[in-house]
């Protein structure tokens, strides 16, 4: 059964040749076969040479006794990884000139959707390192920064890309002085009474003047009634602690954002079922060891934790090695591909679509050389929504096709 | 029961520091015994970075020195053991270039361009954490737990002439014993983040011309100050006598130092472009040159080779040491080259790599070093041999720092800086077990982390 | 089992962080394995000072679930209980710090504005170890257990006409909850020179004491204003409440209403005998809960205040006057500064209690002063106090101003047990505390090295 | 400004009130006796019961069993504590409260003088002295890197003159660990003086004399610091700087004593082998030092280094100076090496030990009468002799 490398290079290759005519045909129900590969799901334990079959762009099944209907295409993936594709739940890809509204320090009106730059080279690097689903959203120089889109980083046509064009507020807590937090809850007091106000307007069957509108309220009512995501931008214990007590008083859905402290409060945060995406941890930022530690200990302490790359802050295409680097610091290794798969994929409410390969989600898949968290490793194919978007044997060719 | 396990608890957590406490004492008391003290490493598979590697073979370390090396080296009956069946030991990493130890308002002054006279040596600060913390010389368990034994460190990276960097190990027992080679080289930058800074001000250099108008003018007035001092030097006699008095300037002398072939010259460029600007710059005043980051060294490889110039690479997931992990100039993009490193050591350049760390405000110290190993398997996946990989953590930085007479390989001679890692070196789950500095076991993971 | 793995990861982590830790004498921190639920803890054989009345010589003290059970000279301990000795030491209730800004980071102590109320120091205090590094879980720097201090006032804004709402927290707990005793305690107010005088402040500020007191009662004719429609709104029936608006919330004066509702008291520092009875002024117009804090000058007025009830807050009398910030009304203090402050009104039968008004020095943000308070406290007794009562106005008189003397601030049946345990008469200066108890907790231990 | 000059009313009347006291004391003869006290003289051992004998403002005889002259008075301090007057080797009183500290345009300024800018008529000098503090050099601030000179100066006394010990003693300079360039100035500084020392040198060996090298007196206030006549003070916070001018001592070969030093318990051993003297940082209760550090000043000491405190005043309050050595005690100082770090070792950095710092015969009647142990807290100072008059009593004090 085993072949040559240069006989699945060449198979490859005339695979390359014949695609561009078959995906476009996906509705003749082609399948497609990944075989050999060992397959890690996230959601359930590894396979140890599965079988994965793709149609439509979607995953047909998995598993290791899978039967390769006729007619299959089939890639042969012996000695190789296959992960999902990995998700980042906080960056700035593609918007990171456009951050930050200085001028208006509570803007949850502003959407990083307006301001997203879909040329830029940074997308290809990401496909390049496995990343296919991105949460991309304005900066935290302010504190209400404005909403963050779902996005695919690779896709024929943009505006297919966009997995959710999320109203969720992005909020910052600088604590550069006390009034920051009266000033956010006095925020939530207005939208509160906007909320009122409107409501009263509607069971009037709307007699007389309606209220004045206001984007940046309308933007916290979702938020309030708990229909959308706050996300939080937050380093220190005490304004987290802050934050689930303003939890409490408003009941809103809440995730913390970079959260360096979290683990000092673990506790108190898996309490509260508090989804956690915690920090960048590729090399190039010296968190402290207690810090890296510290995400072993939120796990164990039950809290969803996800790891992202805060791209521009760490590159995008380092995803996988932050989940290397997390397993370096004790987080068991399925877990830690859960970190960058799965729980990112549930806490931005996505995991219907994608993080993890199972039958029925979209088939973003990532195909690795070697073991999936070693640096050395390198990524061979990545898949997203069927498709082969990224192949390193051919990676000329691929480059060429982008302009 | 409950009380006693915490008793036990407490101990276990400092049992290793006590130990090392102990024997670091132990050592300080005996000065007279710490010469000639001997100690076996034995059963590791060593891996020398100066040849071959030796399975199950053993390190004698005598003093400060290794004494022997080797597959049947023969022990002592007096030498304490040290036994490392099935892990692996290998020479103390060296990051040739950081700016570990070094608080960040002490690493560049904002005001001059040009401050040849500048000693990093002055900033470095090995005692822990500020008014707080360890006895003693550097006792930064972070650094030591990535078994980084010595660092090049630098100041200036905003500035188009730094000034001189040192090489410093990252644990002595005096202070004095700290430093390997001071002053090591003179630092300067060609590039965007020379001049960044210096706009805000609009002061020159505010383009590439104006960086190598300054690096030209300095050196041609260091010239000129080495042309007056040796008329001075000839003098004679009743004329020497009566002839005023020539004044020395610490900022002529660090660029004469550099003139006259004392110091090499290391430069941090980024583009080819400007590695170029180097090369005819050293070409001109005929000084010896180290590139710095080199993103587009490649590109040059040939001439570098030709010339013999090193080039110490940034890390390779951030090879963008001027900007951000992501550059801002686009045109550094064009430039990047994942294979860069494997080509330059295909071509024959003598190539190490840094991790360039910085720190990063409450974050923590700049220990990226700690990560060297990580960095070095990462650039193993982009077409660099192991043996060559861990060849330019170790010893080629020992030779591009021209400290590698002291450390770089385990080696009988050499200091005795040694680290035992648990696994195989490029595994990103391995540890550093042991660090061992000038022979002293200064760092035990034994009940840390897990 | 998971618990204790997890203590044990955290012990480990402590011992490697702590690196070669202080040579001769070590205080560790060490968490305690019990759980205030099931604990049963008797502190046994020391001097007892309960702060209420009472002192047993040889005494004994139970708790039980974190609350002290039982003292006295002669009880019986309960089977099960785990025996703390405490023979030849002396016991006294956890000590109050009733003003000190531990805990809160200079940047988050003041805002931009002059009045706000809104603002909450709780939502700043920091009691999480180190910034960034550090043990996890909560707990207070260790720094301020050792001088016995269970539990601190903080407030904000000492540069603001009405700062915000000040706290009372206990300096250590296993949750979040239990930390807080009073979440909104008191309203913080200044007069005169601070908001004046300190550089670097809003400019925002009053320019003078009396629009000082103009703006202070704008703000508090507002907030009645504001309560009185609340009130109106909440008397409306059902019907009339759905037509009508319901008036918009708003924090600040949510915040005054409840000072007119004498829920809180007004916390007014004020030094100069002009600003207490401006302040004395402002509480009989608007019928306020009032405390003076600082009080450089009160002795002046001591009668006033025993008649009108008005307890004071002193500073720490070994620096009464912060020098360096007061550069500019020095003398004018100086010419105020009594050291018999404190006993002259005590005399007079006004209700003192002695605070640090501990400030970080250095922008570290550990204003830690708190951990000497037994020795302001000493130093008083120089000037005339007697040293019982210099004790209870750093224990229970500090309570009772802080409005949490149901809870701390003495050793009687039924109060939280905050227990500390001193190797010496508490007034002496080589005196140390040897363990701290909050809640029933062991929440610090001085430990000798041999 | 009524309250200002009320307080400089109340001030002058007390010093003619406490002087004419002085004067009436001494009557004729200005010979006086304590007797009956525990006396602490720091460079011997403590003696319970002793007399002192005080003449002209010098300490006479000091012992257990002195034969006094016939008629003189006796002051019964029986149940008492004597020190000798504390001295403040750091401090800025009178210098910094009218903003006079830092000539800050100019950062390498050694030619500044501190006396030029001291004021007198401030009420902290009678703080000091309530605190039992005699003597202090006074000196300027530490925004500069090379601040100038400073003063060691008593802190009560009728004419100025007399009450000046050294007119400098110290030539202060400070690090701040602005930039990488502090050193390499300062260095080039030292560098540009001992040329200058040269060429004035090679001037006073020619024999004509002609053409004498221009005058700087910035240099030349550097060059004494070369020449060993004056002390290199340096204000330092950080280790690496320490060892940074513990290295240009060895080039430059000058007396160096740090202040302030946090950190100068990590390179202990490197301090001591150079016998370089440290005056720590205030460990006074208004300043939240960490412990190591507070536990540091043990390991300083026991390393060999010749250590003392000072106040830094306005820093920490001059008046409670005492409370240094009592809180150094509480972290580990034996009491007679505390008592020595606020009193005789002051004096010998300051090269004042000649006639302050410790209470021996020969030296100025400067005494501290406590009521209680003299490191204890709760102890209150008494009575203070400066040069043999009393200059402040809590009796009467009291009674104001």
């Amino acid at each position: 059964m085993r072949k040559n490398r240069n006989g699945v290079l060449l198979f490859i290759f005339i695979l390359i040749l014949i695609f561009p005519e078959l995906l476009p045909s996906s509705e003749e129900q082609e399948i497609l076969a990944l075989k050999g590969a060992k397959v890690h799901t996230a959601a359930s334990p590894p396979i140890p040479s599965a079988v994965v079959l793709i149609r439509e762009g979607k995953i047909l099944e998995v598993g290791s006794k899978v039967a390769i209907p006729q007619g299959a295409t089939i890639i042969d993936l012996e000695g190789k990884e296959i992960i999902p594709g990995l998700i980042d739940e906080h960056s700035h890809i593609g918007s990171y000139f456009d951050v930050n509204e200085f001028t208006q320090p509570l803007g949850p009106e502003n959407r990083a959707l307006d301001a997203l730059n879909l040329d830029d080279e940074d997308w290809y690097e990401a496909l390049k390192g496995g990343v296919t689903t991105v949460v991309t959203g304005p900066g935290s120089g302010e504190r209400m920064g404005g909403q963050s889109v779902t996005i695919k980083t690779w896709g024929k046509d943009p505006l297919q890309r966009i997995l959710k064009e999320s109203r969720e507020a992005k909020m910052a807590v600088n604590a550069r002085d006390l009034s920051h937090i009266p000033s956010i809850r006095k925020m939530f007091y207005k939208a509160l009474e906007y909320k009122d106000k409107w409501e009263k307007y509607e069971a009037s069957e709307k007699k007389g003047a309606p209220p004045e509108k206001d984007l940046a309220l309308e933007a916290l009512v979702p938020v309030l009634e708990g229909k959308e995501k706050l996300r939080l931008h937050v380093h220190f214990a005490n304004d987290m602690l802050t934050f689930l007590r303003l939890k409490d008083e408003f009941g809103f859905d809440l995730t913390f954002i970079h959260s360096s402290e979290a683990y000092k409060i673990a506790r108190e945060i898996a309490k509260r079922k508090v989804p956690v995406i915690t920090l960048p941890l590729a090399t190039r930022i010296p968190v402290c060891d207690e810090m890296l530690l510290g995400i072993k200990e939120l796990f164990e302490a039950g809290v969803k934790v996800s790891l992202h790359t805060d791209h521009p802050v760490v590159h995008q295409k380092l995803l996988r090695l932050n989940a290397g680097m997390a397993i370096r610091y004790g987080v068991p290794e399925e877990e830690a591909l859960k970190m960058v798969t799965l729980n990112p994929a549930q806490s931005s409410k996505i995991n219907s679509r994608v993080g993890s390969i199972e039958k029925g989600k979209d088939a973003d898949l990532v195909v690795l050389n070697g073991v999936w968290y070693q640096p050395r490793t390198r990524v061979e194919m990545v898949f997203v929504d069927g498709t082969l978007a990224y192949d390193r044997a051919n990676e000329e060719k691929f480059k060429e096709e982008r302009k | 029961m409950k009380n006693f396990r915490r008793t036990k608890l407490v101990f276990n957590s400092f049992l290793p520091l006590s130990l090392t406490l102990v024997f670091f004492i132990f050592c300080l008391g005996r000065e007279g015994d710490r010469e000639t003290q001997l100690l076996a490493i034995k059963g590791g598979t060593i891996l020398t970075m100066a040849g071959e590697r030796i399975e199950e073979g053993v390190v004698l370390i005598k003093g400060k020195k290794i004494l022997a090396v080797g597959k049947e080296v023969e022990i002592p009956e007096e030498a304490a053991i040290f036994d490392a069946q099935g892990k692996h030991v290998l020479p103390g990493i060296i990051d040739s270039m950081t700016y570990y130890g070094i608080r960040p308002f002490d690493l560049n002054d904002m005001e001059n361009p040009v401050t040849p006279e500048n000693r990093i040596i002055f900033a470095y600060y090995p005692f822990g954490e500020f008014m707080r913390g360890k006895e003693g010389i550097n006792r930064d368990r972070e650094i030591l737990s990535g078994g980084v034994t010595s660092v090049y460190i630098a100041p200036g990276d905003r500035q188009v002439i730094g000034g001189q960097g040192a090489v410093v190990k990252t644990w002595a027992e005096s202070y004095d014993e700290l430093i390997l080679r001071e002053p090591a080289a003179l630092d300067m930058t060609i590039g965007d983040t020379a001049k960044y800074e210096m706009k805000r001000e609009a002061k020159t250099p505010v383009t590439r011309m104006g960086i190598s108008t300054l690096i030209r003018t300095n050196l041609l007035q260091a010239q000129e100050y080495l042309r007056k001092k040796k008329e001075a030097e000839e003098k004679e006699g009743e004329e020497k006598e009566k002839s005023p008095l020539f004044p020395r300037d610490p900022r002529m002398e660090a660029l004469a130092a550099l003139l006259n072939q004392e110091i090499p010259a290391r430069i941090e460029a980024d583009f080819a472009d400007d590695i170029r600007t180097a090369l005819r710059i050293a070409d001109e005043f005929g000084f010896k040159l180290i590139i710095d980051s080199g993103l587009g060294a490649y590109k040059l490889k040939e001439t570098l080779a030709e010339k013999g110039i090193p080039v110490v690479l940034g890390p390779p997931t951030h090879p963008f040491v001027q900007g951000g992990e992501v550059s801002m100039t686009r045109e550094l993009y064009r430039e990047m080259n994942e294979y860069n490193a494997s080509e330059l050591i295909k071509a024959g350049v003598l190539t190490s790599l840094a991790s360039f760390g910085f720190g990063f405000g409450r974050f923590g110290y700049a220990t990226q070093g700690r990560w060297l190993l990580i960095e070095a398997a990462y650039l193993a996946g982009f077409g660099v041999p192991d043996e060559e990989v861990l060849k330019m953590i170790t010893i080629n930085a020992a030779q591009i720092l021209g400290v590698d007479d002291r450390v770089g390989s385990i080696e009988a001679g050499k200091d005795a800086d040694l680290i035992i890692l648990d696994g195989y070196p490029l595994d990103i789950k391995t540890w550093v077990d042991e660090v061992f500095i000038d022979g002293v076991n200064v760092y035990s993971r034994k009940g840390g982390r897990k | 089992m998971k618990k204790t793995r997890k203590l044990e990861d955290k012990e480990k982590k402590k011992g490697t962080l702590k690196g070669i830790a202080i040579l001769f004498v070590v205080a560790t921190f060490v968490p305690s394995l019990l759980e205030p639920g099931e604990s049963l803890l008797a502190i046994k054989g020391g001097k007892i000072l309960t702060m209420a009345g009472r002192v047993y010589e040889d005494g004994s003290l139970i708790i039980k679930k974190g609350k002290i059970w039982k003292v006295g000279k002669a009880i019986s301990i309960p089977k099960g209980a785990r025996i703390v000795d405490a023979q030849g030491k002396y016991v006294m209730p956890g000590i109050i710090d009733s003003m000190c800004y531990f805990g809160v980071r200079p940047f988050s102590l003041n805002s931009s504005e002059p009045v706000t109320p809104e603002n909450r120091i709780v939502d700043a205090y920091y009691v999480f170890g180190e910034l960034m590094r550090g043990p996890g879980g909560i707990q207070a720097e260790e720094e301020l257990l050792c001088g016995g201090v269970t539990t601190v006032y903080i407030a904000p804004g000492s540069a603001q006409l009405i700062g915000g709402q000040g706290a009372v927290l206990k300096t250590f707990g296993r949750d979040y909850e239990s930390l807080i005793l009073r979440e909104s305690a008191s309203i913080d107010m200044t007069l005169a020179y601070a908001p004046l005088a300190e550089s670097g402040m809003p400019s925002s500020n009053p320019p003078s004491r009396m629009s000082s007191m103009a703006l202070l009662r704008k703000s508090l004719l507002e907030a009645q204003d504001y309560l009185k429609k609340i009130e109106e709104y909440e008397k409306m029936s059902e019907d009339e409440k759905k037509k009508s608006q319901k008036p918009s919330r708003d924090l600040g004066k949510e915040a005054l209403a409840s000072l007119l509702e004498r829920k809180i008291p007004a916390r007014i520092e004020a030094d100069f005998v002009d600003d207490i009875l401006a302040a004395i002024r402002l509480a009989d117009e608007f019928k306020l809960d009032l405390v003076i804090d600082s009080g450089i000058g009160a002795y002046k007025v001591r009668e006033i205040l025993a008649k009108k009830k008005i307890p004071v807050v002193l500073g720490p009398p070994s620096h009464p006057i912060d020098y360096v910030s007061h550069l500019n009304n020095l003398i004018e203090l100086q010419q105020l500064e009594s050291e018999r402050n404190a006993s002259l009104l005590l005399d007079a039968g006004v209700k003192i209690s002695i605070s640090s008004q501990a400030k970080d020095f250095g922008g570290s943000g550990k204003a830690t002063q708190g951990r000497w308070l037994l020795l302001e406290a000493a130093l008083a007794t120089g000037f005339g106090l007697s040293e019982e009562e210099a004790l209870k106005a750093v224990t229970i008189n500090a309570a009772q101003i802080l409005g949490v003397a149901d809870r701390v601030g003495s050793l009687e049946p039924g109060k939280d047990a905050d227990v500390v345990i001193l190797d010496g008469h508490p007034l002496r200066v080589e005196t140390h505390v040897e363990k701290v108890f909050i809640d029933g907790c062991l929440s610090y231990e001085r430990e000798k090295e041999e | 400004m009524k309250r200002e000059r009320k307080c400089f009313w109340y001030f002058t009347m007390f010093i003619f009130l406490v002087s004419g006291l002085g004067l009436g004391l001494s009557g004729e003869e200005d010979t006086f006796a304590l007797k009956g006290a525990l006396v602490h003289p720091v460079t011997s051992a403590s003696i319970e019961g002793a007399t002192i004998l005080v003449k002209k403002g010098k300490i006479v005889a000091l012992g257990k069993d002195i034969s006094l002259p016939e008629g003189i008075r006796v002051v019964d301090v029986r149940g008492k504590e004597i020190i000798p007057g504390l001295v403040d080797p750091h401090s800025h009183i009178g210098v910094f409260a009218a903003n006079d500290a830092n000539e800050l345009p100019q950062p390498i300024g050694p030619e500044n003088r501190a006396l030029d800018a001291l004021h007198l008529d401030l009420p902290d000098w009678m703080e000091a002295v309530k605190g039992g503090v005699t003597t202090v050099v006074t000196g300027p601030g530490s925004g500069e890197r090379m601040g100038g000179q400073s003063v060691t100066i008593k802190t009560f006394g009728k004419d100025l003159e007399k009450r000046i010990l050294k007119e400098s003693g110290e030539l202060k300079m400070a690090v701040n660990g602005v930039n990488l360039s502090h050193i390499p100035t300062i260095q080039a500084n030292f560098l540009k003086a001992r040329e200058y020392l040269k060429k004035w040198e090679r001037y006073e060996a020619e024999a004509d004399k002609a053409s004498p090298p221009e005058r700087d007196l910035s240099l030349e206030a550097l060059a004494k610091v070369l020449k060993g006549e004056e002390v290199l003070r340096v204000h330092v916070i950080w280790a690496n700087d320490i060892i940074s001018f513990l290295k240009m001592k060895d080039e430059f070969g000058f007396e160096l004593q740090f202040i302030h030093a946090p950190e100068a318990w990590k390179v202990a051993e490197e301090i001591a082998k150079r016998k370089v003297g440290v005056i720590c940082m205030p460990i006074i209760l208004s300043i939240n030092l960490p412990e190591d550090l507070l536990k540091g000043i043990v390991t300083l000491q026991r390393s060999g280094v010749k250590i003392a405190m000072h106040s830094d005043y306005p820093v920490a309050p001059e008046k409670w100076f005492r409370l240094n050595a009592s809180l150094a005690i509480r972290y580990g100082l034996e009491k007679e090496e505390a008592l020595k770090a606020i009193t005789i070792n002051p004096a010998e950095m300051a090269k004042v030990d000649t006639r302050v710092g410790s209470i021996e015969v020969g030296k100025d009647a400067d005494l501290v009468v406590l009521n209680g142990p003299w490191y204890e807290i709760s102890s209150t100072v008494e009575k203070v002799f400066v040069d043999g008059i009393l200059a402040y009593d809590s009796l009467r004090e009291e009674e104001r």
